[in-house]
């Protein structure tokens, strides 16, 4: 008896979602891909309430997972937050649509500085959302000269203490900028070069960490970890003695930037959160939530002084001169840097 | 009669559901796209390259590990829990609670036990003032891990079997004048080979294809045949390689099955 | 005496190892920081603040909803296919037995771009029917191997003695078969829940339509790191379950139906 | 043709090309008690399964009641059986064990619990219909599988070797019983063994089958006394098996002595098998003419004693009522009606 009622239930359900979806059907829906926990809490339903568009809200791990998604053509996305390098391999297969920013209104608040950039040189695609670099973040009772170059994680004192990224093209920042090369470089025998300075270098290295990271660094089970700059403003909140620098050889400035993809089903719609995204208040509630920082100005200057003056998250001109923006090194050198990664762990 | 044909909605399923999608799967892991997508087994070649296959042979030893360790552990504690009376409730939190908490949840768990300066069991050692432990970002890491997570699947087959052994013939061996260990080893042990196979390949294929744990509790320091799986799908799109790779993997762990089922042909141990 | 002790003793230890990461879990549900790596008080925040998030709730509602729905399709298609299988000629049942085994023994990207490939090609958009689809199809196997041994275990002539007084082959499934083999089926069943509650990989493949099942959910809090919400999360449900599991077995007058 | 209530016309079934059944035809008529005999692996079992509905035959057709119904499903026939191990249904207590069939048809409940009674005063099981069953006996289990089939009414039991996992004592009081069953029902049992003794003592008709064919079938008395070949003599009791030649009618000539018979119709100087009853031989003292051996053992059995003789370099087995010396001569008679004669195989 439990059973077919169990089964006269299970069949119900399936009719009432199947029917919710129907009835949904009639309103805008947007999709939207985002990183998880990436967006503030009440934003979405904000949004909703103004709008009375509907936001099917997903979430992906990596830009990667997310180019494997959309790129199967299985879901119609219609708003996307990938990272820079990201967005520009998506400019470059044709995946993405222009944007009209006579309805994105907004964009005249995204600080000029972030404008214009590398990976999207005319603005025509995206509009962007955090940003940040990439440096070291270091405890300060464990290490205790100053730190300020890329050096300090050859220094054999800190055996075993020091994490790299999981990522290749992160992992490969800090010996690239060393040798003076560009990031982006297309110049095989530099990546060979550096891939020996990381052979070198992993048999100090604690390890190749992804998120659990933070942790180590508040547990202290690391001296020094490169991490990207909004982790490591979250990272210090949870223990006082960490510190994060943008080492002086320069490093990488990283964006996280909205755009469409061509796949969109509602691209009005899409500007409508695309600048929604991007008005002072609610770029504000994002950036205080997330606690990454912002590229709005008017945003910026909504939140707490003392985050404004922080230079591990606004850092000034001059250190943001001495860095690059990731871009998009095309399939085959894409798969050679990987070879390379794997090399290195291959041992 | 009915009964035949009940399998008739699995079967199906099971064509497009998971023989449709292998084939696909197949399909990639013999083609290569240099403009126009053709036959080829280069990728298949590229698969034995030392690189890979290293990481192959790795994972394949880890898992090995893992599974005898797993076979040592579980062996005595299903012995142990055919005697007590409430057991099947003992293998229910054995087996199915522990799924209960995320599988990410709990590897993170892990590190927050085991991290060496400030992990949970390093704190209790040093406070006793014993030495302490470096776990974290080594092969025995990783190892642990796989343990931790496959071995309620190796628990639950052998103590399935060996719950259902015949308590007559157990006498029947004393009577034939057996010693304990004798009966172990030439009456239960026997018997109980069918879930043994059936725990050996629950735990070591999926062993073979993890790729969280390395990343997690081996610090990263080392790619497994999973996480190389893992990458060329996801990372790098290259679908192609992924799918050889994988395709090299089943090769291999359809001839260990092949092997086993040499070894319990009637696969009675399929019992989970 | 002594045996009996080390006995106990070893399956302390193995519960203990078993359970220790899970224990930590739940003792840092109440930690007031927000990092899993250093304990800095006592708090019940976390589960306060549980349901604030609309992402959290959502996608809780979703992994309930799938894995119910999935583990009672695939205990359908499963017992009916177990009865099936069992009755099936020797070699047909190698084959099928061999088809069964290839989703658990496969990697989980591998069988989860392979649905999604699938997908694409019948023209499914992702989203609550393809996850649950993706779902059904990886519990299937594991009702199978749960049933099975227990089809194995009935009195021969089970199934002839109802037909033979009289009950048609549908009642004498309904009747007969599925009340013997019913321990079997709750195992089968509770698997099925448990591993649709815990997959990742194969639900992101097929998931879309912004329906996200709290693993993808956990999986995907990269940027940030996992919420410590998430631990409240889990180990309220881990206590209903467990509260579940006890009341189950401690029903009195039945014998414990659970795994048998 | 009339009269027959069962009736299997040239049935043939294989197994994953092994032959069971090799075109059987057998006619079982109404109250009649029939017992197929035979060794396993005979196809006895198979036979059962057929009239049962839970085999289809390759080849051949079964009739009930001279309508074909080969196809038709057992839950359609209304014949029901009892199984070799009951095939009791553990979930169920021996209340709803018996009214499985009663409610599958929909049967008014206390239509059905009248009838539980009467089928349960029947096996002697009076109030024992709220047991679990694995509280039950072997014997008790017996019962209850009884019961559960005689209480549909069919007009057909079939009984696959049901009282194989009793004790002998137990076995007895159950053919008793059953053959009491059958009479007071009045209806048709069909009744798989490979126990000769309890194939004689229960049925109306023997069916002795080997290799999956029928070798006789006849009264249990006729079986006995006239076996078609060796085979059914020699499952069917314990016999002497001898070779003969017969050197004209009613003239057999066993170990260069000739014997008075009473069977005609073998050619002059055929070479044939002979069947002697152990208890058909008479021990006489030694004389010159007949056929003389040496006693090589005698075993008191109770009502007999065994002897063993060996006479014309073969040991034959003898039941009478004297015992015998070891090591004594005697020579053997055997009065003409007990000598059997049968086409060699």
């Amino acid at each position: 008896m439990k059973k077919i009622l169990l089964l006269v239930l299970s069949i119900a359900l399936v009719f009432l979602v199947g029917c919710n979806k129907d009835s949904k059907e009639e309103t805008v829906t947007l999709n939207v891909f985002n990183w998880g926990d990436y967006i503030g809490e009440e934003t979405i339903a904000k949004f909703e309430e103004e709008t009375g568009i509907k936001v099917n809200y997903e979430m992906f791990d990596s830009n990667e997972a997310m180019y494997t998604k959309l790129k199967s053509g299985a879901v119609d996305y219609d708003v996307l937050i990938p990272s820079d390098y990201m967005i520009e391999k998506l400019i470059s297969e044709d995946m993405l649509l222009e944007l009209d920013m006579n309805n994105i209104d907004n964009f005249k608040y995204v600080d000029d500085t972030f404008k214009g950039l590398a990976y999207d040189p005319d603005n025509k695609y995206s509009v962007a959302y955090m940003w940040g670099t990439l440096g070291i973040l270091y405890n300060t009772e464990m290490v205790t000269e100053p730190v300020d170059s890329w050096n300090i994680l050859w220094d054999e004192k800190y055996a075993d203490s020091i994490i790299m990224k999981d990522s290749v093209r992160d992992s490969f920042v800090p010996a690239l900028k060393l040798m003076g090369e560009s990031i982006n470089t297309m110049d095989e025998g530099k990546w060979e070069e550096a891939l020996k300075m990381l052979q070198a270098q992993k048999a100090i290295v604690q390890g190749y960490a992804a998120d659990e990271v933070r942790d180590k660094m508040i547990g202290e089970e690391a001296a020094l970890s490169i991490m990207y700059s909004g982790e490591a403003l979250l990272t210090m909140e949870e223990n006082e003695n960490l510190a994060y620098v943008v080492p002086k050889e320069g490093s990488n400035m990283w964006f996280d930037a909205m755009c469409i993809p061509k796949t969109a089903k509602n691209k009005a719609a899409a500007e409508q959160f695309i600048n929604f995204m991007t008005r002072p208040d609610i770029a504000f509630e994002n950036a205080d939530y997330i606690g990454y920082s912002t590229p709005i100005t008017e945003a910026k200057k909504m939140l707490d002084p003392e985050i404004q003056n922080d230079p591990a998250a606004y850092p000034s001109a001059d250190i943001l001169e001495q860095c690059e923006v990731f871009i998009d090194l095309g399939q085959k050198m894409t798969d050679f840097t990987l070879e390379k990664w794997n090399e290195l762990k291959a041992y | 009669m009915l009964r035949k044909w009940l399998a008739t909605p699995y079967i199906l399923w099971a064509i497009i559901f998971t023989i449709i999608p292998l084939a696909m799967i197949l399909i990639y892991g013999v083609t290569i796209d240099d403009g126009g997508i053709r036959f080829s087994l280069e990728n298949i070649m590229k698969a034995f390259d030392p690189i890979y296959f290293k990481a192959l042979l790795r994972s394949i030893y880890y898992a090995l590990i893992s599974t005898i360790i797993c076979l040592i552990i579980a062996y005595p504690l299903a012995l142990i829990l055919t005697e007590k009376r409430n057991a099947k409730v003992t293998v229910i939190f054995i087996f199915v609670l522990p799924m209960w908490m995320n599988f990410l949840l709990r590897t993170y768990a892990w590190l927050t036990i085991l991290e060496t300066n400030n992990g949970f069991l390093n704190t209790v050692l040093r406070f006793l003032h014993l030495p302490t432990i470096q776990i974290i970002g080594t092969p025995n890491a990783i190892i642990l891990g796989m343990v931790y997570n496959f071995l309620p699947f190796m628990i639950l087959p052998i103590y399935n079997v060996l719950s259902k052994i015949d308590p007559y013939v157990l006498e029947a061996a004393f009577d034939l004048g057996a010693s304990k260990l004798t009966r172990f080893v030439k009456v239960i042990l026997p018997l109980s080979i069918p879930g043994v196979i059936s725990g050996i390949t629950m735990v070591f294929m999926p062993a073979i294809t993890t790729f969280v744990i390395p990343k997690l509790l081996g610090s990263g320091k080392i790619n497994l045949i999973g996480n190389l799986i893992e990458q060329q799908f996801v990372q790098s799109y290259n679908w192609y390689f992924g799918a050889s790779l994988s395709l090299v993997l089943m090769v291999i762990i359809l001839i260990s099955m092949g092997i086993l089922n040499r070894v319990d042909p009637s696969r009675e141990g399929g019992a989970l | 005496m002594i045996k009996s002790g080390l006995k106990k003793l070893y399956m302390g230890l193995v519960f203990i190892f078993l359970y220790a990461p899970i224990v930590t879990l739940i003792v840092f549900s109440f930690n007031d920081s927000k990092s899993r790596a250093k304990w800095e008080g006592f708090t019940l925040k976390w589960y306060a603040n549980m349901f604030h998030d609309p992402v959290i709730v959502k996608s809780l509602y979703y992994t309930l909803i799938i894995a119910l729905i999935a583990a009672i399709v695939a205990t359908l298609i499963g017992t009916f296919a177990a009865i099936g299988i069992h009755y099936m000629k020797k070699w047909f049942r190698g084959i099928v037995m061999n088809i069964t085994y290839l989703p658990v023994l496969n990697p989980d990207i591998v069988t989860g771009i392979g649905l999604m490939l699938l997908f694409i090609l019948i023209n499914l958009k992702l989203g609550f029917e393809s996850l649950l689809l993706a779902h059904i199809t990886f519990c299937i196997p594991y009702v199978i191997i749960s049933v099975l041994p227990k089809l194995k275990q009935l009195t021969p002539n089970t199934f002839e003695a109802a037909l033979d007084l009289g009950a048609t082959p549908f009642q004498t499934i309904w009747k007969v078969i599925v009340p013997e083999i019913s321990p079997g089926i709750v195992t089968g069943f509770l698997l099925s829940f448990t591993l649709s509650l815990d997959d990742f990989v194969i639900s992101y493949f097929t998931t879309g339509n912004g329906v996200q099942t709290l693993s993808i959910t956990i999986y995907t809090m990269t940027k940030r790191g996992i919420k410590p919400e998430i631990n409240a999360l889990s180990t309220i449900l881990f206590a209903a379950i467990l509260v579940l599991l006890i009341l189950i077995n401690r029903r009195p007058g039945k014998n414990n139906v659970l795994l048998d | 043709m009339k009269n027959s209530l069962i009736r299997l016309e040239n049935i043939s079934k294989s197994f994953d090309d092994e032959l069971i059944l090799n075109h059987i035809s057998l006619d079982v008529k109404k109250n009649d008690f029939v017992t197929l005999l035979g060794p396993s692996g005979c196809g006895k079992t198979t036979t059962l399964r057929i009239i049962g509905g839970f085999e289809t035959p390759d080849d051949g057709q079964v009739y009930f009641n001279d309508k074909v119904i080969t196809q038709k499903p057992p839950y359609k026939r209304n014949i029901n059986t009892v199984f070799q191990k009951y095939a009791l249904f553990p979930h169920y207590n021996v209340f709803d064990n018996i009214a499985f069939g009663l409610k599958i048809k929909k049967m008014h409940h206390s239509d059905i619990k009248k009838k539980v009674d009467w089928a349960l005063n029947l096996v002697n099981l009076k109030n024992f219909e709220n047991r679990n069953i694995h509280q039950m006996s072997g014997g008790q289990q017996q019962r209850i599988a009884i019961a559960r089939a005689i209480v549909n009414e069919p007009e057909v039991l079939l009984l696959d070797e049901p009282l194989g996992a009793l004790d002998l004592k137990l076995r007895k009081d159950m053919q008793y019983e059953l053959k009491e069953l059958q009479r007071e029902l009045g209806i048709t049992f069909i009744y798989v063994t490979h126990d000769q003794e309890e194939a004689l003592t229960m049925s109306s008709t023997v069916v002795v089958m080997n290799d999956g064919v029928i070798q006789q079938a006849g009264s249990p008395e006729m079986i006995y006394n006239e076996p078609t070949n060796a085979f059914v003599a020699d499952f069917i009791g314990e016999s002497n098996i001898i070779s003969g030649v017969m050197r004209k009618d009613c003239f057999v000539e066993l170990f260069n002595h000739g014997f008075v018979c009473v069977d005609k119709g073998f050619g002059i100087n055929e070479a044939v098998d002979v069947v002697i009853r152990p208890e058909d031989v008479i021990l006489l003292k030694p004389e010159k003419d007949k056929l003389t051996g040496k006693v090589t053992d005698c075993i008191f059995k109770g009502v007999h004693y065994e002897t063993y003789v060996e006479a014309g370099g073969k040991e034959w087995m003898i039941h009478n009522t004297k015992s015998h010396i070891i090591g004594s001569d005697v020579s053997i008679d055997i009065a003409p009606e007990n000598i059997h004669i049968m086409k060699k195989r």
